[in-house]
């Protein structure tokens, strides 16, 4: 379990790189005991000292190093913000690795990931380790975002097969959105069989389920919302799945964050 | 206040720093960052008959200073609880109080029947800010003469087993209720539940929560939780349990200073996972 | 919600962005700092018939995103308030609304009739948060008769002056609170006062304040009263004055979506006093 | 009226330099229309951006030049220390300059100040504008610190005729407290007659008061309280005055910071 291995640590900030106009990759000296954390796993942060934000923020894994845990954060919001504003050396208190179930792929097989916006890290994560570790077939990332200043797939280029990008203004790559290329791509028939990953707001990976990509074995995604305890304890951060009788909720933090698409009552996500 | 056994009811505790209901869940997701073994007790997530389901739509907003849940009393049941949890949590070495439900009147004499057969239940919390789903809605715990009946039944039917009624705030006069509490036979004051609040969502001009209402927690609402423990310690001889904002050492001592025998940490194990045993050593002869 | 004349009652109010009662005192201290004139009313701090020294000993005290008072509505008296203070405000440009102390039955029907000679006061705010000196010391506004009372005086005597019904939280029910007010006559409610806190100062090991109880405004109590706010605008017809920890322009937004016809800002003057103006700005057509 | 004058500005840091082991000496740009401060008159500055802490913190007048306004800030608690960490061209917002009365001194009378910790403050402002302004007599300043670290008379050896420095620990001048040193001075007649001017903690002006140092005119001191509007309307920071009848309440803020000493109900302040 590795429930049992999540544990609260202070790291330091070894390195603070502004990688778009709103986006920082932080490098986070990795704590001895923090091991095995797997893709779709997650830190939570304290920000502040005082009260202001109160709760921790949660961040998926992008990689781990030997000595490094690194990290994406994108300013949205007061919490992010000061996070971003953090130098070299100071000190960041984390809790992780967090999350109860990741991504996984059978030796082997094909990966096509498919990530809007931050939902990048935890699918680079995924295709750094599974390279290193489990000699998948081809991987292909697909990367969608408003214009070209926000594409951070250049950040992992080499990680990947092939990476197809998408901009809803047309500035670089596929002309509209990440789901419209996946079509595109998929009639084209450039994208080859196997598993499907995804990670980003919630209308992306709904149009693409909806997108019906039956070619591929299965669809899992990697799920956010709003957390307080990290940990499956207070029930602050659920997701309705598909159930016959009644509603049945599962903690994204403790049970996630990763999901079978398909088992995601979307009616009642996201609204 | 001193780290040392001391007793509520017939149950020994050994330090005064327990957690309080909902936010450790059933305490076992929390292993790995709290020293369960070190606490004083762990209150359990309220337990219902039933397994409940809780409620949909968002149910976790942050305030300043405060934090805003509408989880709904989200649980797996009596029967699941019993069989799954509580041995866990007993295994990891807590001390565990739990918390049930003051739900309707039939299903909450069911739970009690229930309650009393676990041989390893020592202590429980009775919460009292249950909606009185018989009747308006308003918490059970806002009427004296409901008050007294849920108190009642408990001390009557658990025997032997601690019974702790925990208050809602949401009221005009506590400190009348604790001695209601008192009289009905409660062997400790547990003050306070959340306070009745709510937030907008700017976007789309609606309430946040699918139920429009729900309960402010955090260092938000310490001077009110404070406040409350003093005037029910002014009038009632049992010990009281502070609960309410609690983020350090020193917000500790304050609670222990306005007369509370003990003290629940809630909300701040989110952030701070680390001070409730943090307030043990604090305590240390 | 926008910068336009609106009624409520008789009175016309040029926008919907007053001063609280209270943290501005009558209003002229803070000339220099607030543009008076640019708000839609003044709302000054509560007058009693006699002169009223306030409570000893301290305060202020901080908390959490909060802050708590225990100023005992220290006022200058009727006399002296009519006589020079709302002459100044006045000749300040601002639009008073006259906050009433709620005091035993005899002042308060004296307070009223020298009220109700002020050609000048076009609008009064009672506070019904006052303790019910004559019995108990609860504040008058927690029980209903009183409440009835109270307005129902007001209305009588004041004639075609615009009465507001300043409501205290710190009950169980205020919505049916807020209906028996609309039915004695009031022609808004102002939702909320302060709630009920204290501190314990830890050198000591006893309250901060002499009175031990105090109100607690800021930040902290903002979901309260956004939800006490939403749960009126629900049951009367008469408009609401939402007050209670607005610190920002979006915090403002919150309150007219929940149903305010007209905010009130506090304790946030003290460290943003531009606030007000920023929200009367952001309310431009 | 000097309170027609007050307004809320925001000013630069200039210089932030550490002068003791727990304070800071600060410089900020003076704005265009701040003027006329008196001694004993105050900022009331906004320390964070969000609510942590929630209050302005009230900080006395040093100094006032033609384009700077000079504060000492000692560190004792979280809204000083957020003010101490404040960098050179930081933005700082500050309401003043407040309070209602002040030191005053008629042309040619000898001064003799006495000053505990940061009470010192006012005393140099009313010691450098005199000098300029009144051509007065003598000018004393007795300073009392626990011990030598914390002497920050360095600050002003020069802004007074003669500078006389108690320590309790005894590791610099007189060995006692600043009453103790006051009592001796006033005894060895080394002290010219005067008005007395003091600020500190309330032991000290008491004690200093229960001295009955007769020889003075008048007797007047600068007090502190917490603060919450600093304009007087609030009511938060009272000082009892002695009264016949009932008690008399005044404002710190709005009435004060200057009172005589001697009409102050000390048997009701500073408990
Ligand atoms: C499992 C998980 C992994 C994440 N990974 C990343 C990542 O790798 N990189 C990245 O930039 N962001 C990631 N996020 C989102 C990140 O947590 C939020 O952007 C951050 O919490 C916003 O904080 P803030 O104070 O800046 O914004 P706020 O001012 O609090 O709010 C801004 C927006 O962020 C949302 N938000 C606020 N708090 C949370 C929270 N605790 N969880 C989720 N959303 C929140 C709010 O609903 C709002 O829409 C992840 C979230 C989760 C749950
Ligand atoms: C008119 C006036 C002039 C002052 N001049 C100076 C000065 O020149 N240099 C200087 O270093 N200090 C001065 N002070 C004191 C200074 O305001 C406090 O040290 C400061 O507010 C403490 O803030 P904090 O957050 O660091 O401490 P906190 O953590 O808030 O409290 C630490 C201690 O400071 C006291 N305190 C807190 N807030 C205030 C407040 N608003 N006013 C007074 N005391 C408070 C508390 O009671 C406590 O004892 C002055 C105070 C007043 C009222
Ligand atoms: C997410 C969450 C869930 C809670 N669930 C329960 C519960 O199931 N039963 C209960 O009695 N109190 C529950 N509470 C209330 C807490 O036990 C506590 O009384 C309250 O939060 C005040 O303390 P705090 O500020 O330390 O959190 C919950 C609080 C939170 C924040
Ligand atoms: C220092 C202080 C004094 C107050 N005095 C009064 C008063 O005299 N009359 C009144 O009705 N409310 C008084 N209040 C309450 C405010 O008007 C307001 O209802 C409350 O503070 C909540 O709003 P806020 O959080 O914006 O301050 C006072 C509040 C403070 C902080
Ligand atoms: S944040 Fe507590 S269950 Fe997920
Ligand atoms: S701080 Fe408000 S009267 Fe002085």
């Amino acid at each position: 379990m590795t429930d049992l291995m999540k544990g609260s640590y202070e790291t330091e900030l070894v390195l603070s790189e502004k990688v778009s106009p709103s986006s920082f990759l932080l490098t986070l000296s990795k704590p001895d005991r923090f091991i095995d954390a797997m893709p779709g796993q997650f830190v939570s942060i304290k920000i502040g000292s005082g009260t202001s934000p109160l709760l921790r923020r949660p961040y998926s894994i992008m990689d781990i190093t030997k000595n490094s845990i690194v990290l994406l954060v994108r300013v949205v919001g007061k919490g992010s913000a000061l996070l971003a504003s953090r130098r070299k050396g100071d000190l960041i208190e984390i809790i992780g690795p967090l999350g109860g179930s990741h991504f996984e792929l059978k030796n082997g097989l094909n990966a096509v990931f498919v990530a809007g916006g931050t939902g990048l890290v935890p699918l680079v994560f995924a295709a750094r380790k599974w390279t290193k570790e489990k000699k998948p077939g081809e991987t292909h990332l697909l990367y969608g975002a408003a214009g070209s200043d926000e594409i951070l797939a250049d950040l992992c280029m080499g990680d990947f097969t092939e990476v197809h990008i998408a901009t809803i203004d047309g500035s670089r790559g596929f002309n509209g959105n990440v789901v419209e290329m996946f079509q595109d791509l998929s009639e084209r028939g450039v994208l080859p069989e196997g598993e499907l990953f995804s990670c980003g707001p919630v209308g992306m990976v709904k149009a693409l389920l909806d997108s019906n990509p039956a070619s591929f074995a299965d669809h899992h995604t990697s799920l956010e919302a709003v957390m307080a305890c990290g940990v499956g304890a207070c029930r602050g951060c659920v997701v309705p799945l598909k159930s016959k009788n009644g509603i049945k909720y599962r903690s994204i933090c403790g049970d996630g964050t990763v999901f079978r698409a398909k088992d995601i009552d979307w009616k009642r996500w996201g609204k | 206040m001193r780290n040392k056994n001391f007793y509520i009811g017939n149950t020994i505790f050994k330090n005064p720093v327990f957690l309080a209901s909902g936010p450790a869940g059933y305490g076992i997701e929390y292993r790995g960052l709290i020293n369960l073994e070190k606490l004083g007790a762990v209150v359990t997530k309220t337990i219902s008959l039933m397994p409940k389901e809780g409620n949909p739509g968002t149910r976790l907003q942050e305030t300043e200073a405060g934090l805003l849940n509408s989880v709904g009393l989200e649980n797996v049941g009596a029967r699941c609880f019993f069989e799954d949890k509580l041995p866990e949590l007993l295994n990891a070495g807590a001390k565990p109080v739990v918390s049930l439900a003051c739900e309707g009147k039939e299903e909450y004499l069911s739970l009690l029947e229930i309650t009393s057969k676990q041989k390893k239940v020592e202590a429980v919390e009775l919460n009292l800010s249950c909606p009185n789903v018989e009747e308006g809605g308003m918490a059970v715990g806002t009427d004296p003469k409901l008050l007294r009946w849920y108190i009642t039944k408990a001390k009557l039917i658990l025997g032997n087993i601690t019974v702790l009624a925990k208050l809602t705030p949401n009221v005009e006069n506590i400190s009348s209720l604790a001695v209601v509490s008192e009289r009905a036979g409660a062997d400790g004051i547990t003050a306070i539940n959340t306070l009745l609040g709510m937030d907008i969502n700017l976007e789309s001009g609606g309430p946040v929560f699918d139920r429009v209402v729900a309960g402010l927690s955090g260092p938000a609402i310490m001077p009110v939780a404070l406040r409350v423990v003093w005037e029910i310690a002014q009038v009632v001889r049992i010990p009281v349990i502070g609960v309410g904002g609690i983020s350090s050492v020193e917000d500790s001592a304050k609670f222990f200073a306005a007369g509370a025998a003990a003290v629940q940490i809630g909300t701040a194990i989110f952030y701070d996972p680390g001070l409730p045993e943090r307030i043990v050593d604090s305590l240390e002869v």
